[in-house]
């Protein structure tokens, strides 16, 4: 098991080591002088022939491809993203102010899911009958085929405009000003839900979570169609198997059989597709956040596309395969916790 | 208004025919860290911005007036005899040895007799009158704002010194030690910053004209209409910036309150070089005037212009694209300002058959016969523009199906970019007042060193040397406003006759604000007025 | 044959248990009777699909969907188990009856320890603590010949052979001593070898614990070496019911005939090899008349209309077939005593 | 083949699935008799007025454009815009039936192409395992390793706004799925006896691949690309919607949402009153997805009884 872990940590750095080579290459397709954007807070730098040459030296930027490379993955080990224009500071700056916002919306959107979409999931299969059966299939197809922004937009047209129930961004103003610039509100975490909380400040804590709703809904109801859908499926196929008649041939009451026998096993192909989920939300949080103008790097990377400010948006997609990388880590090793026979091979 | 008295010639204090300008100084006013101002602070202050000059700041306004010169590095070159500020330094930035005796001169010599102390005055020192210095000083943007001699070397900023000025000089924004701190004399101290997302303020309360009413003002960007609306209408922003399009869904939202009409000082403009940059250049089709394209001397045949003056739908823009909310420029000098002028026949109208017959002139007629083909430009995402972009070519198409002008969609920094290699042969941009005088209007559109006639290329160039640029520099000189406002009126009237640009319209702006927020007042000049404000005499009831 | 001073432990009466499925009812089980009396076993033979594993699974309720025991009665020391409710059965399985099933590797969950699920029974019976839990189960395995139980115990079912998990299953089935054992096919998977150290093992355990069997199987080899008496089960219906000793010596009906004609003898030539005709008939679609006759050498015109029923025609000695005289007469002309010889 | 024909059109979902597609192919088909172009390039959405607000279904041509028609002789097809105009004036109704055409051209191209690359790719992989199979299976690791949507949003970036460029995008990040699908499927054929008898003949490794290991194991990836036909739309219509995608004004109907994103609420008591902006290029988008999605679906269970119920 433990050398199981290390092998894939060992394997980590190479695959993202082979993501910065393939961003890499998406990059020098720019020419030296559009590469620069990345490094200049100050557009009219170009103006000047000079001034621009001496900083595309400075940075490497018309060098031949393989040393090119190695000064790019010197700066980002020192964590030298280059400069957002888009943000007016630093890459890796924009994205650790950003990360918090972002963070606290998957987190809130995934934990739910998991927790809810499995229950649900076993209770349908327990509970199996037909039009529920075609009920889930339809649903899941239907919500397979809404795209995310017409979803949002249409939770926005709703909950936003009809009803008036629910604010866009991240905080009111008047939280805002709480939050950040009160003396005796501290910051412990970053995610205002659990700050809030621990300060004791009940009415931000609602605010912000009035915020949160709508982003929350919009970025994980594909995922709850498809993971209800994949653990019904899972868990019937597995109440068929021959060891769960073992276990009530055993007498064992049927509680046990499903929450015990069945379930563990049939979260074996859960936690593969639960983790296929989690990366496809960190996709949707840019249509999300964009939607809602909720203040994370999804937000942040949309305009920095439409602005054509590479730097952000190369410091955002490296941040994001870092992320997958390393969910689809815990997606393994929760794989092998769960069945012995990858734990003990 | 840190100084006691404002200078003019009647109270003695604009002295050598506008050469100098004595300020002398309000006592016991606190910056944000408690110092108490003093005259060497203003003194800093000015040096400091001159010796910044950020490329592409607004530095130049202060450089203009007291040095003579465009950049500091203009300055410092001439100075040392090389040909680029860039040659006095080596690989690594660090200035050669053989240069600092003369990077020395240059403050000594030049910025530190710019702006001088005198007792508890301080003197500016022009390098020629300039008629729109009081202008430029009384602006609220940021080149006149003063800040803390002592706290700011403390935060690692220029010292003041001589022989170090040019490691300060245009910082990029990481090396900059004030970037993200403050400390002035302003009724607000802000207490975060984020950038492009939120600016927070604080009322000081220590502010020499009295504490504000306000305790505190957030600032959001909040990029998407739809946000703000929704802000709006939940009373969680008392101010928004509404675009003109979307002004008809808040008139009758409840409790707010929408204040039109109010005239800004800009205006926008097509531009359409003499002369372009014919080299890797895709924007002109074949190159030649085969029908497949324009040669690149295109626009430098007066009916050309004149043809495409008379081929905008002026008014169906303003009624459409701005809800009406703009009204017509004869010329670049906008209305409001001295020496605009509404002579109707400055006016270019929207006349197909008048454009007709420009056209079948130009080229001797071969226009006309053979057609032509470019891409004329608009910055991705502004729809105003694109819609100006495609009317042209729509009319275009009317006048003469042999006229091909493609609309084209480019970022903002490649729409800058080629219009710095000019290689746009016709394309949008607008010009906000940096401060309230027609100086700071004719030579940007017409002058042979303007920000952006400079890139009409050569055959432009040379006409306006010889018939604006004169013109350009009697006005600045004098200080006569009857005399300045014929000028500029003689200006305009070379910008008709010679169909220099499309003068599309001038922008009427508005403010929406929530109607509990009172003390409101309209300022064409404090920038962002229309959906900003002035804090300062801002309550909400 | 039948012993009638043992106290009889399971009666199973007119048992019906039909599937209920999109494309019709599926008559799986079909009025079956049986007994069975203390240490006794019972042989349940037929081909796959006759039924007989249904009959098992009809006896403890755990059918699976559509399935439904429509008719008849269990008694399971004289109380009717069909009469009982999930959680009186709940009780019964696993302490009075156990099920030893045909795939230990799909039988076993992947995901608990040997030693979990053998002790699971203990727990969910007797509330026994885990320490003494896991001593009965070194016991168990040791009783059922597995070396070093201590480590296997903590060890999961992938990583143990093919008959050492079907040993850790019996140990499992015989963990409360069960009055009642059901094994379905428990050798099947297994190679010969391992097969008859099961079968030697299960008939050791049998006597030990004085514990009855129900030995479900196609095998009738297997059979012959455990069983005391056999029923032969054909599409839903038991075709022939007595001694295991007359069903090699004396069968009856045409489908034992051809079963036993079926099974590879040492004395015999391969060429003759013979196997029964035809297919399992369709389940949906049985057809009239007696249900073998489409693959039976003595069919005649009654066979195709009339089916017979199942009645005493020899001591204790019960068949289905209009025929039985003329398969008696087949029968004697080949003796089955060569594979008798084999396995005893 | 024939099975699976019948199989599609006796299951409900998938006909009403086959049915949507069919519509959606007539409206592709006769775009330009449903929907007559104005300009030369049709996909360029032709204005209605030159009003910036949207306007509501039904909008008469404004008398600016009569009079732009009538002076270039062009005569007045459309005197209407039946589901109303975007912001701009531009035709929503026109904009939703050419892009149906943009809409399969992004669909198919991207997903013929990706779905090339990854079976060369992955039939290498699996035919000739070693070393190679290990390096490209990690190369596709790291492909994998960035969100398609925000991997196909970089590479737009980089490569500039237009269509072509968004398919390319897709393509190179699209194709992985196929490789690790038809790996595995050859993996298992591969042992197959005929495969080893091709082998033990002395057939081409090349000819093996194509006449006998692609034909048995094409199939999945088939089902896989049917299904993908859907996302490859929903992603290309993402990115116009973030503005990264096809050019203004072009018949894209990602491009038609994103138009109506500044008038989703509307102005106070009249909640909605842009509805028509957004509602138009929404049905149009799902529907399309949803015929894939419904036809997959189908052909999957077909494929695999045992993956039943499965998405």
């Amino acid at each position: 098991m433990l050398s199981y872990i290390i092998r894939r940590i060992l394997i980590l750095p190479l695959i993202l080591l082979g993501v910065t080579f393939l961003i890499f290459c998406l990059f020098s397709l720019l020419s030296p002088m559009e590469r620069l954007a990345t490094y200049i807070n100050d557009p009219s730098v170009l103006k000047n022939p000079q001034s621009a040459q001496r900083l595309i030296d400075k940075y490497h930027l018309d060098e031949p491809f393989p040393s090119g490379y190695v000064h790019w993955l010197k700066s980002l080990l020192r964590f030298d993203f280059g400069w957002s224009p888009t943000a007016n500071q630093p890459v890796w700056e924009a994205i650790m102010q950003r990360l918090p916002a972002t963070m606290e919306l998957v987190l809130y959107s995934i934990i739910p899911v998991i927790l809810v979409g499995i229950w649900l999931g076993v209770i349908s299969a327990v509970h199996h009958n037909d039009i529920l059966d075609q009920f889930i299939r339809v649903t899941a197809i239907i919500g397979w085929s809404l795209p995310t922004f017409i979803f949002g937009l249409l939770i926005l047209f709703i909950f936003y405009g009809m009803l008036g129930w629910l604010p866009p961004g991240r905080l009111s103003t008047w939280a805002q000003y709480i939050v950040y610039a009160e003396e005796g509100f501290k910051n412990y975490t970053y995610f205002i839900t659990i700050d809030s909380l621990l300060n004791g400040r009940l009415d931000i804590f609602w605010d912000a979570l009035k915020h949160l709703i709508g982003p929350i809904i919009t970025l994980s109801y594909i995922s709850w169609a498809y993971l209800l859908r994949i653990t019904r499926s899972s868990m019937l196929e597995t109440l068929r198997k021959d060891y769960i008649r073992t276990a009530r041939s055993k007498g064992v009451d049927e509680k046990t059989v499903i929450h015990q026998h069945a379930r563990k096993n049939a979260m074996i192909p859960v936690v593969t597709v639960a983790g296929m989920m989690i990366i496809r939300m960190l996709g949707g949080v840019v249509i999300t956040e964009t939607v809602f103008t909720y203040p994370g790097l999804g937000f942040w990377a949309a305009s920095s596309a439409q602005q054509l400010d590479y730097g952000s948006i190369i410091g955002f997609a490296l941040l994001f395969a870092f992320l997958m990388v390393v969910g689809n880590l815990i997606v393994d090793v929760s794989y092998a916790l769960i069945d012995p026979r990858v734990r003990l091979e | 208004m840190l100084a006691l008295q404002v200078p003019s010639d009647s109270n003695g204090l604009i002295k050598y025919g506008g050469l100098d300008y004595i300020f002398p100084i309000r006592y016991g006013v606190h910056f944000h860290n408690g110092d108490i101002l003093t005259p060497e602070d203003i003194e800093y202050s000015f040096e400091r911005g001159i010796i910044f000059d950020r490329a592409g700041g607004p530095c130049w306004m202060l450089l203009e007036p007291l040095l003579g010169v465009g950049t500091i590095e203009e300055l410092a070159a001439s100075v040392a005899g090389v040909e680029n500020y860039a040659d006095m330094f080596n690989e690594e930035d660090k200035l050669l040895p053989e240069y600092q005796e003369a990077m020395i001169r240059v403050y000594t010599d030049y910025v530190d007799r710019a702006v001088e102390v005198q007792g508890n005055n301080v003197v500016f020192h022009l390098a020629q009158p300039y008629a729109p210095f009081l202008n430029i000083l009384a602006h609220a943007g940021s080149w006149s704002a003063i800040i803390n001699k002592s706290w700011s070397i403390e935060q690692g900023a220029w010292d003041g010194e001589a022989d170090t000025w040019w490691n300060y000089h245009d910082p990029t924004n990481e090396n900059d030690p004030l970037y993200n701190v403050t400390n002035g004399t302003g009724p607000f101290m802000m207490t975060r910053w984020v950038p492009e997302e939120t600016i927070m303020l604080e009322r000081f309360d220590d502010y020499w004209r009295g504490p504000a009413k306000l305790k505190e003002v957030v600032f959001q960007y909040v990029n998407e209409w739809t946000t703000r609306k929704l802000m709006l209408q939940k009373g969680d922003a008392d101010i928004v910036y509404v675009p003109v399009t979307n002004i008809n869904e808040v008139k009758e939202m409840e409790g707010v309150e929408v204040i039109q009409d109010l005239p800004t000082l800009s205006n926008v403009v097509s531009s359409m070089p003499w002369t372009l940059n014919a080299e890797g250049n895709a924007n002109l089709g074949s190159g030649k005037l085969d029908g497949e394209g324009i040669p690149p001397d295109f626009f430098s045949d007066i009916h050309v212009r004149k043809g495409f003056s008379y081929l905008f739908p002026y008014d169906i823009m303003i009624e459409k694209a701005q809800h009406g909310q703009a009204i017509r420029n004869p010329g670049p000098i906008p209305k409001g300002l001295l020496g605009y002028t509404d002579d109707p026949e400055l006016f270019y109208e929207f006349d197909l058959d008048k454009a007709k017959e420009e056209f079948q002139q130009a080229w001797d007629g071969e226009l006309w016969e053979k057609g032509c083909k470019f891409n004329i430009f608009y910055n991705e995402g502004n729809d105003v523009r694109k819609t100006a972009c495609d009317m042209l070519s729509t009319y275009a198409k009317i006048v003469n199906p042999k006229f091909e002008l493609t609309p084209v969609g480019v970022q903002w920094s490649s729409y800058l970019k080629q219009f710095l290699a000019e290689q746009l042969p016709i394309y949008t941009i607008g010009w906000m007042a940096d401060y309230p005088d027609p100086h700071n209007w004719a030579p940007t559109y017409l002058g042979s060193n303007g920000t952006y006639s400079a890139y009409y290329g050569e055959a432009y160039l040379e006409w306006a040397t010889e018939n604006v640029d004169p013109l350009i520099e009697e006005a600045m000189k004098s200080t006569d406003p009857e005399e300045r406002a014929s000028i500029y009126k003689e200006l305009t009237q070379l910008a008709h006759d010679q169909a220099v640009a499309l003068y599309l319209y001038q922008p009427i702006d508005h403010h929406v604000q929530r109607d509990w927020v009172k003390g409101w007042y309209y300022n064409a000049m404090i920038p962002g007025m229309g959906d900003g404000a002035d804090f300062y005499s801002l309550y909400k009831e | 044959m039948v012993n009638d001073n043992k106290t009889k432990i399971l009666q199973v009466k007119d048992l019906k248990t039909y599937f209920f499925t999109e494309n019709g009812i599926v008559k799986a089980v079909d009025g079956v009777d049986f007994e069975i009396y203390q240490g006794e076993t019972l042989g349940l033979v037929g081909e796959s699909g006759c039924g007989k594993s249904v009959t098992a699974f009809s006896i403890v309720k755990l059918l699976d969907y559509p399935g439904k025991t429509v008719g008849g009665q269990v008694f399971f020391r004289g109380e009717d188990l069909l009469k009982k409710n999930e959680k009186q059965m709940r009780q019964i399985r696993g302490k009075e009856i156990s099920l030893i099933f045909q795939e230990p590797m799909t039988s076993l969950n992947p995901v608990f320890t040997i030693g979990f699920q053998i002790t699971e029974a203990l727990k969910v019976h007797y509330k026994i603590s885990k320490p003494k839990a896991q001593e009965k189960a070194v016991q168990l395995l040791k009783k059922v010949d597995i070396p070093i139980p201590e480590q296997r115990i903590n060890e999961y079912p992938h990583q143990l052979s093919g008959g050492m998990r079907q040993r850790a299953m019996i140990a499992m089935a015989l963990a409360c001593d069960p009055v009642l054992l059901i094994a379905d096919e428990p050798t099947t998977s297994l190679d010969v070898t391992i097969q008859a150290q099961i079968l030697e093992l299960m008939k050791t355990l049998l006597k030990e614990f004085n514990s009855s069997l129900i030995m479900i199987t196609h095998d009738l080899g297997v059979i012959a070496e455990i069983a005391d008496r056999i029923a032969v089960m054909y599409a839903g219906k038991i075709v022939e019911y007595t001694d295991t000793r007359s069903i090699f010596y004396n069968p009856l009906h045409p489908y034992t005939y051809g079963l036993l004609t079926s099974i590879p003898r040492l004395d015999m030539d391969i060429e003759k090899l013979d196997s029964i005709p035809g297919l399992v008939p369709d389940p949906l679609h049985f057809p009239e008349g007696c249900k073998f006759h489409p693959r039976c050498p003595f069919a005649t015109a009654k066979c195709r209309k009339e089916e017979p029923v199942l009645k005493e025609v020899e001591n204790k000695h019960l068949v289905r077939c209009w025929h039985f005289e003329k398969v008696k007469e087949e029968a004697k002309k080949i003796a089955f005593t060569g594979r008798l010889a084999v396995s005893e | 083949m024939n099975r699976i024909v019948k199989k599609l059109l006796s299951n409900t979902t998938s006909l009403i699935g086959l049915i949507l597609l069919f519509v959606f192919v007539i409206i592709a088909v006769f775009a330009p008799i449903i929907a007559p172009p104005l300009f030369s390039d049709p996909y360029q959405i032709p204005r209605m007025s030159w009003d910036t607000e949207p306007q509501p279904p039904g909008f008469p041509l404004s008398d600016d454009m009569i009079f732009i028609y009538e002076s270039m002789g062009e005569p007045i097809i459309r005197d209407k815009a039946i589901f109303g105009t975007a912001q701009g004036g531009y035709d929503i109704f026109y904009g939703l039936i050419w892009g149906t055409r943009t809409a399969f051209r992004i669909g198919i191209v991207t997903v013929v192409f990706s779905m090339l690359i990854g079976v060369i790719l992955g039939s290498i992989a699996a035919y000739f395992g070693g070393w190679l199979d290990e390096l490209l299976m990690r190369i596709t690791d790291i492909f994998l390793s960035i969100p398609f949507l925000v991997a196909a949003m970089v590479l737009t970036t980089i490569l500039g706004r237009g269509l072509d460029k968004v398919m390319i995008a897709l393509v190179f990040f699209g194709w992985m799925g196929y490789a690790r699908v038809i790996r595995g499927s050859i993996l298992c054929a591969k042992e197959d006896v005929y495969v080893m008898a091709a082998r033990a003949l002395g057939v081409k490794d090349y000819s093996i691949i194509v006449r006998h290991l692609l034909p048995n194991t094409i199939f999945p990836v088939m089902v896989q690309a049917s299904m993908n036909i859907g996302s490859m739309v929903i992603t290309a219509a993402a990115l116009s919607f973030l503005g990264v995608g096809a050019p203004l004004g072009y018949a894209d109907w990602g491009q038609m949402v994103s138009f109506a994103r500044n008038w989703i609420i509307g102005s106070p008591g009249h909640a909605g009153e842009y509805w028509y902006a957004v509602f138009f290029p929404a049905v149009f988008i799902v529907l399309f997805v949803l015929s894939w999605n419904l036809v997959g679906d189908t052909l999957r269970d077909i494929m695999d009884p045992r993956l039943r119920g499965e998405l």
